[in-house]
């Protein structure tokens, strides 16, 4: 099973691209951890994360090609 | 609240749809909007509430026009250069509408005044440019029970949201704090003076804003409250995301109720999680007075102000980590600047141990900081 | 195009951004933009491409700046109603950015002037109000191989897209015959003085315009070329819609190109389908002189002028309907007029047997035109 | 089958909502005639049709749960 990342705002630094396809996950918690272990910059941010549009906590169950987004707070006004 | 002949002319566009007619103008000239922040965000805003015909328009900024602003803060001019921007607002949009009341207001919004500023309105508009600010907003408005509309950018992307708001059922909506508990540490944060920002997204964002402003005061459509929504100026993509509110993170915002004054949301807003060194302007000046051995180093690609510290020796922050051995062999002090004080900070984090580094600084509040200290 | 050092001060922002940086802030200086349409739409575009630093803005409208434009049109004020609307553009444009050129067309566009006018320009912006100008943009355009961003409006909608657009590839893109291939009966798309308009939504839209302008000319992010955004400013729905090229409906705008100039758009965009008689107000200025019976129906339900014709009786659009039998039970003759002469034809196509009414009028171009005629 | 249909602009009131669900349609010309029957007033007016996001002509074949959306051009400015 695979699910599809986007990153909006600076995330998209951290990470390098707009979008992930990341495989093997199974909660928020899981694929936090994925992330994290691949881009470690990634700890140092604030975030919130979606799940097909809806805001999720961590122990939100993932399934096959769900929509996930990841959102930091803007600053700019 | 009767409309005038003139009012009727003027807001004939409003009067023929059904769904504003009469009685959503009347409404509109009832409504009292206060809007925080006067830049990117706010000129858009202002202009169109104030076109709409909202009664009481409340400019709140404590800033000055820069020629750095006007390539998205529209509602200005050359001519205003160097003006207080809620003063050359309201200059600019008596003309637009003298059927309404303008008020500017030079101070910036605080745990002192706060209460007083918001409470004399119906609606809030956060339209700043920090987070200090937009939590204070958020406490302020939960306490107050105001509703406000928030709207953030980042270079191509926007984020709105109606947020505190209380629905026809009576129900309490998501906040700021149910979206983001607490603040971002700043350098993972950039702003627009950091990160630049294409001049129209504000435009889109801030309209956006007002007219979830006037939706609300007229009831008509559906206010975007608990939801989110993210738009991409490259892409033209909009999403719409659904938060749901969060009682333990509105009582965070209500806990200090009584001692709101005192609270310290700059350093509630400043980064925790590693110290860095930093220095203030002023101790800069003496220290290059007593002719201590210092290095200054100037992060900045594309500098904004023209200006430089004497003897500064200028490695942009994507050349840093090419030259890092060349800068920190020596065992002097060394100071990293930039045009704001933040992208220095950003540096500093990219050196190697920068925790256990003594002798680097951060130069608080950047260039800026250190011309407003000469000046003295 | 080099810039000065103003220049960078004032877009700073910009040139901070990877995406435009030093090459995308002189692309934009070398760039000539036309606006056509000064309006709703033309303002935010106009106001934010200045700011952009779009090196020649030219803006084309024949209009003159009304109180009842203000609560949308909102890069004017009260001190400018009565000036032309491209000439009051420019005063204000000019403090906002002195480092581009403005110029002002106070003509209509029209099949004599228009060759002359685009050709001097790399994009165009559709901000107009009325078929006969959009479909006149979209066949000069193609025949002068000109991209142009089509915006247009109605109530709380909006409609987007880049039009006859090349892609990198060199393909040639949709235009706006390809996807409206004719223009709608005038009477079945009323425009926002018939049917109102929210204010902030050609705010939204105009924006949008002035981003796919600035994307355009800087070769980032994607164009929406081949593609038709809808927004809904009621429930911030945003949807894409794909389009296809027509080559037929392309040839359709080219056949006419030698004989442009006698090509009448006016006719093409009104009504073939159910003749209705037309009265000019000269016409009816006359009869009323000679006490010809006639009976005068004002059908505005909010009128946006406070002037009436003399023994006129009104009837609101939406009471028609039940009003009928007694207007049509004489045999005098009978006019129907509304503010613009418009909402009167639909009127008149809710009688029934209107095609074989022969003594049923609309004034042409309604009571603007009559207090045009009264003034001479 | 059915496919719901969602309209724009002005044609929202000539149909009297924004939103419809027609049941046993075949093709867009199907569709056309059955929206024509019920709402007679819509053949005055000017209109492109787009199925899932992507304009379509008159021969697109429908299918279950297809979107079906109606614009007409826009004159405000």
């Amino acid at each position: 099973m695979q699910v599809n990342v986007i990153f909006f705002g600076v995330l998209s630094d951290v990470v390098g691209k707009n979008m992930l396809t990341i495989q093997d996950t199974g909660n928020m918690t899981d694929l936090k951890s994925k992330l994290i272990t691949n881009y470690p910059n990634l700890k140092d941010y604030t975030y919130r994360m979606a799940v097909n549009q809806q805001m999720v906590e961590d122990n939100y169950l993932l399934f096959d090609n769900d929509s996930v987004a990841v959102m930091p707070p803007f600053a700019g006004g | 609240m009767n409309l005038n002949k003139e009012e009727i002319q003027y807001y004939h566009r409003h009067l023929i749809l059904p769904q504003i007619g009469k009685t959503g103008q009347q409404a509109l000239k009832k409504a009292k909007v206060l809007v925080i922040g006067a830049g990117g965000l706010g000129c858009p805003t202002l202009m169109y509430l104030s076109g709409a015909g909202v009664g009481r328009v409340g400019i709140v900024d404590p800033d000055k026009v820069a020629v750095s602003n006007l390539h998205r803060q529209v509602l200005y001019g050359f001519s205003q250069v160097g003006e207080f921007k809620a003063e050359a607002a309201v200059n600019r949009l008596k003309d637009l509408n003298p059927n309404i009341v303008l008020k500017a207001y030079t101070q910036r919004l605080s745990p002192e005044n706060a209460v007083d500023l918001i409470s004399q309105y119906d609606v809030v508009v956060d339209a700043t440019d920090n987070f200090p600010t937009r939590y204070l907003i958020n406490d302020f408005c939960v306490y107050l029970d105001k509703p406000f509309v928030s709207g953030s950018i980042d270079r191509f992307q926007g984020q709105l949201s109606v947020l505190n708001f209380t629905d026809n059922q009576g129900n309490k909506c998501p906040t700021y704090r149910c979206l983001f508990p607490n603040p971002p540490a700043p350098e993972t944060a950039p702003d627009c003076s950091q990160n630049g920002v294409i001049g129209v997204l504000p435009g889109i964002i801030g309209n956006l804003q007002a007219n979830e402003v006037i939706k609300m005061i007229c009831g008509v459509g559906e206010v975007l409250s608990g939801k989110v929504l993210m738009f991409d100026a490259l892409s033209n993509q909009t999403m719409l995301f659904s938060i749901q509110r969060n009682e333990q993170a509105v009582q965070q915002a209500l806990q200090n109720a009584p001692d709101f004054e005192s609270f310290d949301y700059e350093s509630f807003c400043s980064s925790s999680q590693q110290k860095i060194n930093e220095i203030s302007a002023v101790d800069l000046h003496k220290k290059l007075q007593n002719n201590e051995k210092i290095q200054l180093i100037d992060v900045r690609s594309i500098p904004e102000f023209q200006e430089e510290l004497p003897n500064a020796i200028r490695i942009p922050l994507n050349n840093l980590q090419a030259n890092i051995h060349n800068i920190l062999k020596n065992d002097c002090q060394v100071v990293f600047y930039c045009d704001h004080g933040i992208n220095s900070i950003r540096a500093i984090r990219m050196l190697p141990n920068h925790q256990t580094l003594k002798n680097v600084f951060n130069l608080t509040g950047g260039l800026v900081a250190w011309l407003k200290e000469e000046k003295k």
